[in-house]
């Protein structure tokens, strides 16, 4: 119903995800990642999804983001990963 | 060419799911780093997941919560199109998708902590290094 | 082969075969069948309740999983102690001695930082309205969006913004692994048990509305109850689950320092 | 009682979870608990398995939803077959398991029960439901016990095969699911039998097409099919012994099941074999993975590592039968599910003998093994003789019918595939069995009497009970194959 | 550097003197708590009453340390003080909001825009004045609070000198105020 | 023809299998051990004899276990050849059990009670083997005594055994595996059966390409049987203990591979379809080009049990020679063949390993003179040769002489110079060593001391000279065998 809307969140999601799995800092990994979540939910919600994307909201842009920035925590923050 | 358009503009949700797919499978097989791809994984996760949802949506319907039926008992009162309502099937089909990429996610990452401990790195060469001495 | 999508119907085609099977159903039976307005809480604890009972047994898994991979037993070997009053760090190489500290040292992580005591007093004035949100939103999964997994989320990270915000052995001392244990497993076993009281009742597996002789009230709204409970016991068990996963990832298993 | 369907599947989830609350009480009470609970889904298996032959099919509604609309249970005989098959390996390898499981997992074994409960809950689960989405819940249920169980094996190597394992395991299972979506989207349905009914007059949608090729693969690298095999081997040789026993016969042959499920309910067989060329090309690509499996289990220097291998082979026999496209084949296919998950089963419970007395299994670690261990090696012996396919044991019937089944359709190269890789096994075992035959030989000087008794060494009598009993079963199980084949496989394929 | 861990760790060790406290404590908690769902829910249906009297019960019972960890009697004051201060504060926000757009739109805004960071420390002695201080200061445009401790030692990051010279200022003696602290 | 349904077939099969635990048991007693063998041992020949006036009256004994396909199953029937082949390997079983006791004890084995536990099972399954009723039967007991005999080709467990091992299994189970199963599974995918029958199962679904490639998977793929090339696990295989050699490696097993043949090629291919298709010259071709040239190998052997051992392959050859010619006369000097070497071929090994026991002597340049230390032993090693070369009066004598009869009926002048020309190398390496056993002049004898008689134990002696006897006997009486025979293939 709001196409336009639609076409820059699903941009947005693209290069959040793009970004995400980029980016040398894996702490910027984890926060853009959650930002790829959030734009997710943010496509669902738009789309009638509201269930989807209460879920998506409480857990990929919350407790995943958690678990991810534990993670790194515990292990390293810096990847040699070149970017592509 | 002029087949083409319309055919990426009416189902643009289900290419970009597809591109999706792609960038998670990518990240999946080509980056180094475990952590990063526990987060292509994710990824490819949520394409699925967008391409269910996007299967579901109906133009022009709303959220699949029956509006004049609060309270429960005078639901008779009005009848239910189907067509006005978003097919609610695929959204708890994903319900339940999001829920197992989350506890995938939880293991994976926990995973990564004990081989980090053990190996105290996560580059996949480094650790293909270890292993071969 | 992916790209079978040619052959799609239109995105939003109100027509397409996927929304007009069994969608069409669900949407004008479920509240004659149910008395339940949210479609999706519908589908998902009654016409699907048994996809929706092994999610959660998938939750629990994951949350045993991370047990079984990180859980260490094993005390840690050094040990640092404050003493409050002077900031006075004592370094305990040797783990297996038991200082009998006073009330003046307290155990302290390894790097530690001081918390932060904006965050912590903002977070503890936020956390308890997080959890009636969270139990709001499984007690209302019925009418609005949400439920039981959502609600039980939010709990979670309410706990995990407590272990952020505080330190780690905060949480543990509060709320102990063994209560969280006992949360994972009798969430389930709220679910499944529901489901199988069914059976002696004469019903089939999950059908709630045997169920009726059980529960006071109207026997019209018993299948919504059903759904209640089953979605209460979701919530316990991603709570608890929640807390084990990053109790244990955070902490690499000891439970002692983390984030 | 008509719930036994779902008792099946419901009892160790219950008693896994009845486990997990009585831990925190007393940590010896999960193992009677979680016998309960498998004796209770075994009887429930049988009983059902009695009732299918007897009387048809059985429906069991979830919630009491008319099918379409809720979950169904759909069991028919050749379910039930696998269902007694799962719950009755399950059973006896946790009466197995005891000791090995306090010796490898001291500190975690209650949990080990638990998770090992819930595996079985989502192996029974698979093969019960009648429902795709069902299905995909349940696999993932199991793909998270496995991973957590590999990890929880070799202290060094397990995490990271287990972090591929899940790699290639969610690869896996969405390309499942995402097969079901475009099943869905072309259906409205998720029912398998529903499904099946509308698909009929969608037979040239390219779409069903997709979904059709989405869900083999997802289900290929599930049950390691020949190019997407590389998980398999570090994963199960790195797990614990009392997990490895059940994951590799199990695991891959309910994988195998739910593909002849989807190919006979769902598709139906019309419309996969509508065109032979694709069928061709799995057959032959189920040859090379026979080839391959074969010829990389002799390169191992490990048993279990090499065990694995003979998983990969073994998953090609099962394939390839199934996709030969005539009822031969098919019937070979089924009947080498149960004959395999019996006969690796017997393998690994041998194994899972030596490891608890060796604790490392390496080839040359096993010299003398005839003398010291008598019984587990006749067990051993007689499930080698089964995988090499000597009459009467029960590998020999299965391939019997895979061959006949590729003489039918003149695929000659499958049955020489077949042919080739009982050569190999034979190669693989006797060079087990010569290693362990004989001893080293620094002891061996002269013929002497008191060279008999070498000090036997025999695993705990729980583990040889269970170990003789399916090593005699695989040959009882051998000559009633023609019992099995006429009332259970062929009613079914009619 | 004192953390003040006192304030959430139950004292087992004298349970007499603080039950009646523990008590107000957890009532206060569940009356706001149960408030609170009336809110969300907006019905008032029996079965739903019920689930929010058992919900606030037992975040109240489990948490009730967290919101009032030291019962003190003048909270009610505080608060009906508190939210006195809110239409300030929101005054403050909105005029340093016009502030800052002056700044962004000035046509020298490279000069005028001087950021550095101040330092100041003030008398407040309880946790929450510091924070709502803290927090009023971070809410207001062009001034932010890096940290805050417990001995009222503030560090702020101002972007020109304006913001920074208003600083402590009248915020602290509002603040001050509202929680009856001197300043 | 009348068939009879009947436990028996499958009680002689299981009593050696059923003992084995017994065996385990009383593995400390070697007394109470041993005799479990001889009750054994005589239950099966009792149970055998007992059904031998049935089928000499032309009745057949069935009994079917398992069908687990319409005409695959394990059944069980006896006739004629089967009945002759189970009588020779249930008696010679007896007499083996007293040699081995006599030979494993006299040389101190160890392993003894694994070592008579899976003769029992090798027993069992060549009984098994005579009595199958179909292919798949057949192909069970074959791939059971494969099995079986491996650990006791390998007894010793040491280098040597270990390679002959390998080389016993590689080339037994891989023709098996290779040749034999992908064969019979055609047979059964073509006509939907594998019941022997006297006709054949085959009708006319076969041309002839397919039918030589598959007759020839046959006779090379029962490797048992010793067609060369493969061979050459049998003289490998003489590592083992003398007892192993003498009853399996000249009677149970190799004759087993040859019986296999022999009823594949009147059971499931049928004279008719063979002669129809001009099959037997092939084989008849095959079979001569091992008799010659094991027979030339034999000839350069100087140790006696590798000598024999090149010996039973040409003679096993005989058989597979007899039953190609298609004629009666020859195929029932083949048949008839498979007892009258055994009772001759068993008695030169009994001869091999009492000398070796008695002496350590294994080479037979090292035996010049050993005739007149042991007088016995070397008469009845005259008697077994005579036998073997076909000579009256022995046993071997009437074989021989139905063979050559049966190239005359089938008129093939040829392979009955190549049966004249063996027969005469057959003489060239087996009467030298008896000649120089008596005649000869051993290295270490002094002409002044009279030579004393140094015999091996009784237990060793008494069953050579039983076998010996024997080999007589059959030629003034082989009536039985004869008629079995006839029997047997409808002749």
């Amino acid at each position: 119903m709001y196409w336009p809307i639609d076409l820059i969140v699903l941009t947005f999601v693209i290069l959040c995800a793009i970004a995400a799995i980029s980016v040398k800092d894996l702490l910027g990994t984890a926060i853009l990642f959650g930002a790829y979540s959030f734009m997710m939910c943010l496509l669902w919600a738009v789309m009638g999804a509201v269930d989807v994307a209460f879920t998506e909201a409480s857990v990929g842009a919350g407790v995943s983001t958690v678990f991810f920035v534990a993670a790194v925590f515990r292990t390293s923050r810096r990847t040699k990963d070149s970017n592509f | 060419m002029t087949d083409l358009l319309p055919l990426i503009v009416a189902k643009y949700n289900y290419w970009l799911y597809v591109i999706l797919m792609m960038i998670g499978l990518y990240a999946m097989i080509a980056k180094n780093n475990l952590i990063k791809k526990v987060v292509g994984m994710n990824i490819f996760q949520t394409a699925i997941i967008l391409f269910y949802v996007s299967i579901g949506y109906k133009k022009d319907a709303t959220i699949p919560i029956i509006q004049n039926a609060h309270g429960g008992h005078d639901a008779h009162a009005a009848v239910i199109h189907a067509i006005d309502y978003i097919n609610p099937l695929p959204h708890v089909l994903m319900l339940t998708a999001i829920v197992v990429s989350v506890a995938t996610f939880g293991v994976a990452m926990a995973l990564a902590v004990r081989i980090y401990q053990r190996y105290q790195t996560l580059e996949e060469d480094e650790l293909r290094m270890r292993l071969s001495e | 082969m992916l790209y079978g999508t040619a052959d799609f119907p239109d995105w939003g085609d109100p027509s397409s075969p996927a929304s007009t099977h069994l969608s069409d159903y669900y949407i004008e039976k479920t509240i004659e069948d149910t008395q339940v307005p949210n479609i999706v809480t519908s589908v998902l604890a009654d016409y699907r309740g048994f996809d929706t009972m092994f999610e959660t047994a998938v939750i629990f898994t994951a949350g045993l999983a991370c047990f079984l991979l990180l859980r260490d037993f094993r005390g840690k070997k050094e040990r640092f102690y404050r003493h409050k009053p002077t900031g006075v760090i004592l370094h305990i190489k040797d783990g297996k001695k038991i200082l009998a500290v006073g009330k003046e040292f307290e155990h302290m992580d390894k790097d530690w930082v001081p918390s932060d005591l904006i965050i912590k007093t903002v977070c503890r004035i936020l956390i308890p309205f997080i959890q009636i949100y969270a139990m709001y939103v499984v007690a209302h999964g019925d009418f609005s969006p949400g439920g039981g997994f959502q609600g039980g989320v939010i709990f979670g990270s309410s706990l995990i913004l407590l272990a952020i915000s505080y330190d780690l052995k905060t949480l543990v001392k509060r709320i102990k692994e063994k209560v969280l244990g006992i949360f994972a497993a009798l969430g389930v076993l709220i679910y499944v048990g529901i489901a199988a009281i069914c059976m002696p009742m004469g019903g089939n597996f999950l059908d709630y509305s045997k169920l009726a002789p059980l529960v006071p009230g109207d026997p019209h709204h018993v299948r919504a109850l059903g759904m209640l409970g089953v979605e209460i016991g979701v919530g316990f068990a991603v709570m608890a689950v929640m807390a084990i996963i990053y109790i244990n990832i955070v902490s690499e298993g000891r439970h002692d320092e983390g984030l | 009682m008509d719930n036994y369907p779902v008792l099946i599947v419901v009892a160790p989830l219950l008693a896994a979870l009845f486990a997990g609350l009585a831990v925190w009480i007393e940590e010896r009470l999960s193992y009677p608990i979680a016998l309960t609970g498998l004796a209770i889904s075994v009887f429930s298996a049988f009983n059902v398995l009695m009732q299918v032959i007897t009387s048809g099919p059985i429906q069991y509604r979830m919630a009491g939803w008319a099918p379409p609309m809720g979950i169904e249970y759909r069991i028919d005989l050749l379910n039930a077959m696998v269902l007694l098959m799962v719950s009755g390996i399950g059973l006896l390898n946790l009466v197995a398991s005891y000791k090995s499981v306090k010796q490898e997992t001291y500190d975690r074994a209650p949990s080990f029960y638990i998770v090992y409960l819930l595996f079985m809950t989502g192996l029974l689960g698979v093969t019960a439901t009648g429902d795709l989405f069902n299905l995909y819940v349940l696999i993932e249920i199991t793909s998270l016990t496995s991973y957590a169980m590999v990890a929880m094996g070799d202290r060094d190597r397990g995490p990271l095969a287990s972090l591929n394992y899940v790699f290639i395991g969610v690869i896996g299972a969405s390309f499942y699911l995402l097969g079901v979506g475009y099943l869905y989207m072309q259906t409205g349905s998720l029912n398998m039998a529903d499904v099946a009914i509308i698909l009929q007059s969608h037979q040239g949608s390219s779409i069903v097409l997709t979904a059709f090729i989405l869900c083999i693969i997802g289900l290929w690298i599930k049950m390691a099919f020949f190019p997407m095999h590389v998980w398999l081997p570090n994963a199960y040789s790195y797990s614990p012994i009392a997990f490895a026993r059940v994951v590799a016969p199990l695991m891959t042959k309910v994988m195998v099941y739910v593909m002849i499920r989807l190919m006979i309910t769902v598709f139906g067989l019309d419309y996969i074999f509508k065109s032979p060329f694709f069928a061709d090309a799995v057959v032959w690509l189920a040859s090379v993975a026979i080839i391959f499996g074969a010829v990389m289990a002799l390169a191992q220097k490990n048993l279990k590592k090499m065990l694995t291998y003979i998983i990969v082979c073994e998953i090609g026999y099962m394939v390839g039968g199934a996709w030969m496209g005539n009822q031969l084949g098919m019937t070979g296919a089924i009947l080498h599910i149960l004959n395999d998950a019996l006969m690796t089963f017997a393998m690994f419970l041998a194994v899972g003998n030596i490891v608890y007395k060796l604790k490392d299994v390496e080839l040359s670690n096993l010299t003398g093994l005839f003398g010291k261990m008598p019984w587990t090696m006749a067990g051993f012996v007689l499930a080698a003789f089964s995988i090499i396919g000597v009459p009467p044991t029960c590998g020999f019937f299965s391939k019997w019918y895979l061959i006949l089944g590729a003489f039918e359709k003149g695929a000659y190269h499958f049955a020489a595939a077949l042919v080739i890789s009982s050569l190999i096994c034979a190669v693989l075992f006797f060079r087990v069995f010569e290693i362990c035959f004989f001893s080293p030989p620094s002891e061996n000087s002269g013929h002497k009497e008191s060279h008999s008794h070498v000090a036997m060494a025999e695993a705990p009598i729980s583990m040889l009970i269970v170990s003789g009993f399916v090593s005699l079963s695989l040959i009882v199980v051998g000559l009633y194959s023609g019992t099995i084949v006429n009332t259970i496989i062929i009613p079914f394929l009619k | 550097m004192t953390i003040s861990s006192n304030c959430i760790v139950k004292n087992d060790d004298k349970p007499t003197s603080t039950f009646f406290k523990s008590f107000f404590s957890f009532l206060i908690t569940f009356v706001l708590m149960f408030l609170s769902w009336l809110v969300l829910s907006g019905k008032f249906e029996p079965l739903l009453l019920w689930l929010g009297g058992i919900s606030s019960f037992l975040v109240a019972y489990y948490f009730y340390d967290l919101l009032f960890p030291a019962l003190e009697t003048g909270y009610v004051k505080i608060f009906i003080r508190f939210i006195h201060y809110c239409p300030w504060l929101i005054w403050e926000i909105v005029k340093a909001n016009f502030h800052l757009l002056y700044l962004a739109f000035h046509p020298r805004m490279k000069e005028l825009i001087d950021p550095h960071i101040i330092t100041f420390k003030t008398n407040l002695k309880s946790d929450i004045a510091i924070t709502t201080l803290a927090n009023s200061i971070t809410l207001t445009p062009g001034t932010i609070t890096i940290t805050a401790d417990s001995d009222g030692v503030f560090k702020v990051h101002a972007i020109d000198r304006e913001c920074a010279e208003a600083l402590p200022g009248i915020m602290l003696e509002k603040v001050a105020r509202v929680f009856g602290e001197e300043i | 023809m009348e068939t009879i349904i009947s436990i028996k077939p499958l009680l002689a099969v299981l009593v050696s299998l059923l003992v084995i635990p017994a065996l385990i048991s009383s593995s400390d007693k070697p007394n109470v051990r041993e005799s479990w063998i001889f009750v054994a041992g005589a239950i099966t020949l009792l149970l055998i004899l007992s059904m031998l006036p049935a089928v000499l009256a032309g009745k057949q004994i069935a009994l079917t276990l398992f069908e687990f396909a319409p005409g695959a199953g394990i059944a069980f029937r006896v006739d004629g050849l089967g009945m002759l082949f189970a009588i020779v390997a249930a008696s010679l079983y007896i007499v083996t059990s007293i040699y081995s006791i006599g030979y494993m004890r006299g040389l101190n084995e160890h392993g003894q009670t694994r070592f008579v536990s899976f003769f029992a099972l090798a027993i069992s399954a060549t009984i098994g083997a005579a009595f199958s009723a179909n292919l798949l039967t057949l192909y069970l007991f074959y791939e059971i005594l494969s099995l079986a005999t491996y650990p006791l080709v390998t007894h010793h467990q040491d280098e040597t055994s270990r390679i002959a091992g390998r080389r016993y299994l590689t080339f037994i189970l891989g023709t098996s595996i290779a040749l034999v199963l992908p064969a019979m599974i055609y047979c059964y995918h073509v006509t939907g059966t594998l019941e022997f029958s006297t006709t054949g199962i085959f009708t006319g679904q076969l041309s002839k390409p397919a039918a030589t490639v598959l007759l020839l998977m046959f006779v090379f793929g029962f490797a048992k049987a010793g067609i060369m090339p493969f061979h050459s696990w049998l003289p490998a295989a003489m590592v083992a203990p003398t007892p192993v050699s003498a009853l399996l490696h000249a009677v149970a097993v190799v004759k087993v591979g040859v019986f296999s043949i022999v009823r594949v090629m009147t059971g499931i291919f049928g004279i008719d379809l063979l002669s129809h298709f001009n099959l037997g010259v092939v084989v008849m071709g095959i079979a001569s080009v091992t008799i010659l040239v094991a027979s030339c190998i034999a000839l350069s052997q100087d140790e006696l049990k590798r000598r024999l051992a090149y010996s039973t392959i040409s003679q096993l050859s005989y058989i597979v020679f007899g039953v190609a010619l298609l004629s009666p006369q020859g195929q029932l000097g083949g048949v008839i063949h498979i007892a009258m070497h055994a009772f001759g071929k068993i008695t030169l090994f009994f001869c091999a390993g009492a000398i070796y026991v008695a002496t350590g002597k294994k080479y037979i340049s090292q035996m010049s003179g050993l005739g007149k230390k042991m007088p016995f032993t070397f008469a009845a090693l005259f008697i077994g040769a005579l036998g073997v070369i076909g000579l009256p009066p022995t046993g071997g004598f009437y074989s021989k002489w139905n063979l050559i009869l049966g190239t005359l009926e089938a008129q093939q002048t040829i392979f009955m110079i190549v049966l004249l020309v063996s027969s005469f190398l057959n003489a060239f390496y087996f009467l030298p060593i008896v000649y120089k056993g008596f005649f000869g002049k051993s290295e270490e004898e002094d002409d002044n001391i009279p030579v004393k008689i140094q015999e091996a134990n009784l237990c060793l002696v008494i069953p050579l000279m039983i076998t010996a006897g024997i080999s007589i006997v059959l030629f003034f009486y082989p009536t039985v065998f004869v008629n079995l025979v006839k029997v047997g293939l409808g002749i």
